[in-house]
């Protein structure tokens, strides 16, 4: 035994360096308590109901909603940068792959926690099976959301089964081997399923006709938004896998992926992007010159005063324009304090339009003798996110920890 | 055995159990569970059956089926064969089944014990002590009843004579000013108006179909000269201060500052005069020079009421075959007798009196109980002016003191000296149905039964043109231990060996049904209601209008704002306060959280700068401040702001306590000039940004 | 693993291996015995009948028809089972030997106590759904006599008119449901399939049985 | 994605006069009172307070004192094409029984909302806590429709029960159920309007007096250019109500732009 490394290093990836285990035990412990709180709000939610949020009956999607949207959205990195190494065969993507893995799991089972919340009969929730309506965006996502969340277990478990102790065990080392040679089943399943749900969700907002804010027509049974949710989501998902390694590395002061595959990441991202300002833009014009009048209503008429003002609707237009110019232009793209930037502007807008399809898209009074009322999240919701970012960092500090998350690790950090 | 074979084992195992029906089923009755939790109160099954009956908690004595399901009342439902009331409703009379079981019901007699805390007691404790009290007293005993139409009084008011005071007074209502107005103008009977024969009524100040005279009957009436999507069969004016619900049902809303109804009235009378509109009486000559000052421009200068809007009012009463005038007060009571005087000689000028479609002078009801005092003789006496006088010490208090089915603790301005004559009398004793303030200060208090559970009558409420006459039937069980305060006041004369003439209350109401020539047997059974047009010689009436010119002299209340006050039954009376049902019917223009809502017009929140949402400090001339919430309304005059009456009570349920401020509360008792009438009702309030 | 590998020998190895399938036998037939009927046994509660009531002697010792007791009101709405009142038009004293029939007149009759209330519905349906027996009853008046009604009847309810005393009334302690409720499939036989007992015109829309 | 309009040969069918309503809220206390809707502590909160029909209070946004008042009582709109439906996962809510009424069925619900965010109306609640009935309150509950638990949104159902007592009615008389006369079956709202301001029948049905009334010049219905075909009409001789009932451009005038809808 070597008393100089943490006395868990045997449990380490082959060859990295980790910090003392007291360091680490610190870490989690001030996740844990952020997860208890979250778990008392999930307990008063669950055992009093949802009027312990502060949502209501003309606000009855809130910061759930709009949470797990965005999580969702970001978390789609699994699947695209998944469709692209295994499908399309991009090697140097296996390098950030595991990553996106990870981060795709925890955003949906993150999800998925806040969903049983949100829902105000979680014991039946099953019914979503048994009875479900096949003309319902909702079902679709039920559906492809669970199926999806399995899948990313699947893809989870391998790494889980790579820890360097596990692996000596032949049963779990031929376990994992096997189960990267289904990786490209996996990725194709995963890439159905995350597209379908992923547009699925746009969806439910677009079909909502007697919500002139949200409701947009399409082709065939599918509302222009269903198109744009997966582009945003493809768009979004592989920058925020960026993001979060970055943040990795800048806690951890280790490379853990090189600034080629980073760039790689961006350049996919960016390229989804220019697809999706387009037609994001396109969709913005038609509604606000054509559709709105329709229904007798103006583009004014959809904003009121500063929370739900016209800045949000400039500002998420102005934060995919501008990323996909920067990341267009090489020598921009290449400043790398410029290049993260733009990727949280990405994420940022993506995060802002799941916003404000919820909650302004309700806010917004249709029958002209109602009022605009405010929705202010309140500490339980609040809570519940933060429980499940807690999960997030904890299963990513553990799997960081002891998996070989990042092939280029070892490499990357000789001295 | 060893690992694997455990493993093979909960393998084995996991097939087994999903293969077999238990989880699936489990899934299933977690559901069920879910859909029949137990701490959900479940549903009655039984038979239902529909009775019809009258509401004694809505002033308008709305006729009403009541269903109950095994015996229990569940709901309240219009009856169409009700001939006063058509099966139109009131939101209180639909709250009424749900009112029978609310929190705020008294379950069982209540003591004071000395350290102000209530003991329940038994019903023969408190007989006994009823006993004691009323016996020790002798003659100085009082009584007030808040239910003017039923004959229960008549037993409450023999036992106080007989007892050798007389003291039994009426709560303050609309009947008492019209009353002295009436006879002010020579009227010999009792005031009525015959809505149904109109073609035009202007309502001064009187909101007909919210809250004053037989409101579910107007609104009947309403409901049928307005037939759905057709033309309208009588034209509806009203004036107010506020767009009300009245005005939203009106043709024709007169904008009319509070406290101005006569100025309007007398600019209507000259208007109507110039038309060539003057029924000869004597005093006409006079009357008339009178109201000629009261030019169009004048009065819209004192009232608000636009020019065009006065004179359109004026043509519409004039051309109309058969028009009528109504004046009322906002509040139901405190209201003037001068405005009446000045509507009844407005009704003159037009020929509207003493024929159909007009004011009608109507019998007063009579007492069938031995020793009871007339209902006339009741009506014209003054609970304000006996209160203040107990109060300041003038009169003596009463060592017994009787409070029935009213609230004068809440529904009397602060100066009205009701809580000292309640504190300063040796016993007070207080009947009522639910835990209301008055209830509160009372040293013994008696739950009575609810007219859908015991005998009670209705007869003819003021504002009606006929005589009407109905009986409450029992239909349920009394609640808790609750019982017919009828009976209580019966029993109480016999334990006294005083002499009613009557011995139940069945009896007693035969003996009415009896004296108006009712059907009684099937008012009994099957819920008849008796109507008769019974009119009595017509009256020689006269323009009193040294009278109407002494009550024009009064003055207004000072102050920045007017208050003002707007009544909805479904807020409840002050004897049942906020029904359960009602809260939300409560809107937010009317109460937001613990706060009252002040509406007020864009100008008048402009110049106190305040914007909606805001919260204002109201200072009244009588120094009570109270707190509300701004909120803007066009449909308000300027310098005016509105509340709702029925809010801020101490007392009663989790439904209605702690809400927003009594609108009470910053009025003041004044006299009116020549009647010396108390009024109230008025207030002038300073704002200021709290 | 690999320990294990050096000192097992390929002859124990098989050994362990069929063992090892004796033990998943075992548990898929234990976890069977359990799924299928000690579990579901469990999460039933036997409960009594306030009163050991008869149909034999009412039905075929007094000659009463069904309708006498369960009929269908002016309204349309079902009677059920009989009120207190009503079996007191008969039982106002005690008519028999039967000291259940004396219990009933003792303690229900002579206080009032309601026993339409504490019966025990075998087909107890929860609050939210609506059964109209009226609208169900087209067929029944072809019906001849109490055997027929009988029949008919118990195409849904238990044929309780030929017992003596009360079947066993089971309740699921979970959701509270007799184990003779029927349950929406129960429902759907007929209601999903409109030809299922000739031609009903049953709707299977949700409001149809739910309210 | 756009369901249909549904076609029936019943259509139940409200027609409202709002120059009629006076706002005196009997029809909210009737109905709550006749479909077991609990009570609230603060109704003030008008986001919290579950209520199957609302009043709500018109104005023409003139200043005083040309300013003018209505109310509008919102029941469930039972939409021809019901923008509800097609979004509920779980099928508790469905447009599909004779009549046309729009079913919510809260033991089906799994509390999801989505339909509430889809119902331009509002017409839809959601039981944020387990209702209460304080007291002995719940004495006084009806047996005709269950009481909801927490976590279940619910809506108006036209008095759905009063539909099927009537059918029940009328089968104990000999008579064709799905043949009502008018007034057999009528919503607790209708019953308790003081002012007649609500009047309920078939609309398909020449025999019922609603047939007639939605053809008037002044009928119009809440959104009509959302295409949700409600099936509860309104009246009113005032052009700026008629205004209220939608949204309309500058330029546009009433009765003109839903025609093309």
């Amino acid at each position: 035994m070597d008393y100089s490394k943490p006395v868990d290093a045997e449990l380490f990836p082959e060859g990295c360096e980790r910090c003392s285990l007291t360091k680490f035990m610190g870490w989690m412990s001030i996740l844990g308590v952020v997860f208890l709180w979250g778990l008392y709000a999930a307990v008063r939610v669950l055992g009093f109901g949802l009027g312990e949020t502060g949502m209501d009956d003309y606000f009855g999607f809130g910061l759930w909603i709009t949470f797990d949207l965005a999580v969702i959205a970001l978390g789609a990195g699994a699947f695209f940068t998944g469709a692209l190494r295994y499908i399309l065969n991009i090697d140097e993507l296996k390098n950030i792959v595991n990553l996106a893995a990870v981060i795709g799991f925890l955003c949906y089972t993150g999800a998925m926690m806040i969903l049983v919340l949100d829902i105000g009969q979680p014991i039946r929730c099953w019914f979503g099976y048994w009875y479900p309506n096949v003309h319902s965006m909702l079902t679709e996502v039920i559906f492809c959301i669970t199926c999806y969340c399995i899948v990313l277990i699947l893809e989870f478990v391998p790494l889980v089964l790579e820890n360097r102790q596990l692996m000596k065990r032949p049963f779990i080392h031929a376990l994992a081997h096997n189960f990267h040679v289904y990786m490209p089943i996996f990725a194709g399943i995963g890439a159905f399923l995350s597209t379908f749900h992923q547009g699925s969700l746009g969806g439910m907002y677009g079909v909502l006709f007697g919500r002139p804010y949200l409701f947009r027509e399409g082709f065939f049974i599918w509302p222009w938004t269903f198109f744009l949710f997966v582009l945003s989501a493809v768009s979004s998902g592989p920058m925020f896998t960026v993001l979060v390694c970055t943040l990795m590395e800048k806690m951890s002061g280790r490379k853990l992926v090189s600034w080629e595959v980073k760039q790689l990441m961006g350049k996919v991202g960016g390229t989804m992007l220019i697809v999706y300002t387009v037609f994001k833009c396109l969709d913005s014009w038609y509604w606000a010159t054509d559709m709105l009048a329709g229904e007798g209503l103006t583009f004014d008429q959809m904003f009121h005063g500063w929370i739900y003002g016209k800045w949000l609707f400039w500002m998420e237009h102005a934060f995919i324009i501008i990323p996909m110019i920067v990341l267009l232009i090489k020598p921009l793209r290449e400043k790398r304090w410029l290049f993260y930037l733009m990727l949280f502007l990405t994420c940022t807008s993506i995060t802002i339009n799941r916003y404000v399809l919820t909650v302004q898209g309700l806010a917004q009074p249709v029958m002209p003798f109602d009022s605009w009322y405010t929705y202010a999240p309140n500490w339980a919701e609040w809570a519940s996110c933060f429980l499940v970012f807690a999960y997030a960092a904890m299963v990513l500090s553990l799997a960081y920890r002891y998996t070989p998350m990042f092939p280029q690790e070892v490499e990357l950090n000789k001295k | 055995m060893d690992r694997r074979g455990f493993l093979k084992f909960a393998a084995g195992g996991t097939v087994g159990l999903v293969a077999s029906p238990i989880i699936w089923n489990t899934l299933y009755d977690a559901v069920y569970w879910t859909q029949n939790w137990g701490w959900i109160p479940r549903l009655k099954k039984g038979e239902s059956q529909y009775v019809p009956t009258v509401s004694k908690l809505c002033p308008s004595g709305t006729g009403f089926l009541v269903r109950t399901v095994s015996g229990v009342p569940v709901r309240t439902i219009g009856d169409k064969n009700n001939p006063v009331t058509h099966g139109a409703m009131t939101a209180l009379a639909a709250a009424e089944a749900e009112l029978r079981v609310s929190p705020a019901r008294l379950k069982t007699p209540l003591r004071r014990s000395p350290d102000g805390a209530y003991i329940a007691i038994s019903w023969a404790e408190a007989e006994k002590l009823l006993k004691e009290k009323t016996q020790q007293a002798g003659a100085s005993v009082a009584a007030v009843s808040g239910d003017p139409t039923s004959s229960i009084n008549e037993v409450l008011s023999s036992i106080l004579n007989q007892q050798g005071s007389s003291d039994f007074y009426f709560m303050p209502d609309e009947e008492q000013p019209a009353a002295v107005a009436w006879e002010a103008m020579g009227g010999q009977g009792r005031l009525g108006y015959d809505m149904e024969g109109s073609d035009c009524i202007l309502a001064v100040g009187a909101p007909v179909l919210e809250s004053w005279g037989v409101v579910a009957a107007n609104r009947s009436l309403f409901n049928r000269t307005h037939p759905v999507g057709g033309e309208a069969g009588q034209k509806l004016i009203y004036a107010g201060a506020v767009q009300n619900n009245t005005a939203a049902g009106a043709d024709l809303w007169l904008p009319m500052k509070s406290g101005t109804d006569m100025a309007l009235l007398l600019g209507m009378a000259h208007l109507v005069i110039k038309a060539g509109k003057n029924g000869f009486a004597a005093g006409l000559g006079n009357f008339a020079s009178f109201a000629a000052a009261y030019t169009p421009e004048k009065v819209s200068a004192i009232t608000g009421v636009p020019q065009e809007r006065l004179e359109a009012a004026a043509k519409a009463l004039v051309e109309a075959k058969k028009p009528l005038v109504i004046a009322g007060s906002a509040l139901g009571s405190g209201g003037s007798a001068g405005s009446v005087m000045a509507a009844i000689a407005l009704n003159m000028l037009l020929g509207s009196v003493n024929r159909e479609g007009g004011l009608l002078d109507l019998p007063y009801p009579v007492s069938v109980v031995a020793h009871a005092t007339d209902y006339r003789d009741t009506m014209r006496k003054r609970f304000v002016d006996y209160t203040q006088n107990v109060a300041a010490g003038k009169t003596k208090a009463p060592a017994l003191f009787f409070v029935y089915a009213a609230n004068p603790v809440y529904s009397l301005p602060a100066d009205s000296g009701v809580k000292e004559t309640i504190k300063k009398s040796g016993y007070s004793v207080a009947v009522a149905s639910f835990m209301s303030e008055t209830c509160e200060e009372c040293d013994l208090v008696l739950p009575a039964a609810l007219g859908m559970e015991a005998f009670d009558d209705v007869q003819t409420p003021y504002g009606s043109g006929r005589v009407t006459y109905a009986l409450a039937r029992p239909v349920a069980k009394p609640f808790a231990d609750a019982r017919s305060a009828g009976e209580l006041f019966i029993a109480l004369a016999q334990e006294l060996k005083l002499e009613l003439g009557v011995k139940d209350m069945p009896e007693l109401l035969y003996k009415h049904a009896y004296a108006l020539g009712a059907p009684f047997r099937a008012m009994m059974d099957e819920g008849a209601v008796h109507t008769a047009r019974v009119t009595l010689p017509a009256s020689p009436l006269f323009y009193n209008w040294e009278a109407i010119r002494a009550a024009a002299s009064a003055r207004g209340e000072e102050g920045d704002l007017q208050v003002a006050p707007v009544v909805v039954l479904a807020m409840g009376t002050p004897q049942t306060a906020i029904p359960p049902f009602a809260t939300k019917v409560v809107t937010d223009y009317q109460l937001k959280g613990r706060y009252s809502v002040a509406q007020m017009n864009g100008a008048t929140a402009a110049k106190l700068k305040v914007n909606a949402g805001d919260l204002v400090k109201l200072v009244a001339g009588n120094n009570v401040q109270i707190t509300v919430v701004a909120a803007i309304f066009e449909g308000i005059l300027p310098d005016t702001v509105s509340l709702v009456a029925g809010l801020g009570h101490t007392a009663f349920d989790e439904f209605s306590k702690g809400k927003g401020s009594n609108v009470l509360a910053l009025t003041s008792v004044r006299r009116e000039p020549g009647t010396g009438l108390p009024v109230w009702g008025l207030a002038g309030v300073k704002a200021a940004r709290a | 693993m690999e320990e294990r590998n050096n000192t097992t020998t390929p002859a124990t190895a098989a050994k362990k291996c069929s063992c090892g399938w004796g033990a998943f036998v075992v548990g898929l037939v234990v976890a069977l015995i359990l799924g299928w009927w000690v579990l579901p046994n469990l999460m039933k509660e036997t409960k009594k009948q306030p009163i050991a009531f008869s149909h034999v002697e009412h039905v075929q010792n007094q000659g009463m028809t069904c309708e006498q007791c369960h009929f269908v009101r002016a309204d349309g709405s079902f009677s059920g089972t009989p009120t207190t009142a009503q079996c007191a038009e008969c039982h106002f004293t005690v008519l028999g030997s039967n000291p259940e029939e004396a219990r009933f007149v003792r303690e229900y009759v002579q206080t009032g106590r309601e026993i339409k209330s504490e019966w025990l519905v075998y087909q107890k349906q929860p609050d939210n759904v609506f059964f109209s027996h009226a609208l169900h009853f087209g067929p029944l008046a072809e019906l001849k006599g109490p055997k027929e009604t009988a029949e008919f009847c118990s195409r849904c309810h238990l044929n309780v008119a030929e017992t003596d005393v009360p079947p066993v009334y089971r309740e699921n302690r979970l959701s509270g449901y007799s184990e003779n409720t029927m349950l929406m499939w129960g429902c759907e036989r007929c209601h999903a399939e409109h030809m299922a007992m000739g031609n009903t015109n049953a709707s299977n829309a949700c409001f149809t049985c739910h309210k | 994605m756009s369901s249909e309009v549904k076609q029936f040969k019943i259509r139940w069918g409200m027609v409202i006069d709002i120059d009629k309503c006076t706002g005196c809220g009997a029809c909210m206390v009737a109905c709550q009172a006749e479909n077991n809707v609990a009570p609230a502590v603060d109704g003030s909160n008008k986001l919290r307070s579950l209520n199957w029909l609302t009043v709500f209070r018109l104005s023409n946004h003139k200043p005083f004192p040309d300013h003018e008042v209505a109310y509008l009582p919102r029941p469930c709109m039972q939409c021809g094409k019901p923008s509800c439906v097609s979004v509920c996962p779980v099928i508790a809510t469905d447009k599909r029984e004779e009549g046309g009424i729009v079913s919510q069925i809260p033991p089906r619900c799994i509390g999801c909302r989505y339909c509430m965010a889809s119902c331009p109306y509002h017409a839809r609640y959601f039981n944020w806590y387990d209702p209460k009935w304080p007291g002995d309150l719940a004495q006084a509950l009806t047996p005709d429709v269950s009481t909801r638990m927490r976590g279940v949104v619910e809506k108006c159902s036209f008095c759905h029960h009063r539909f099927m007592k009537a059918q029940e009615a009328a089968v104990a008389r000999g008579e064709d159920p799905m043949n009502l006369p008018d007034g057999a079956y009528i919503t607790a709202c209708t019953e308790a309007c003081p002012n007649g301001a609500i009047t309920f029948g078939d609309l398909n049905n020449p025999a019922h007096k609603v047939h007639e009334l939605i053809k008037s010049p002044y009928a119009f219905r809440l959104l009509e250019r959302l295409g949700t075909e409600p099936q509860v009409y309104y009246l009113s001789r005032r052009e700026w109500v008629r205004r209220e009932g939608d949204n309309y451009l500058e330029h546009e005038k009433t009765g003109e732009a839903t025609k093309q809808g």
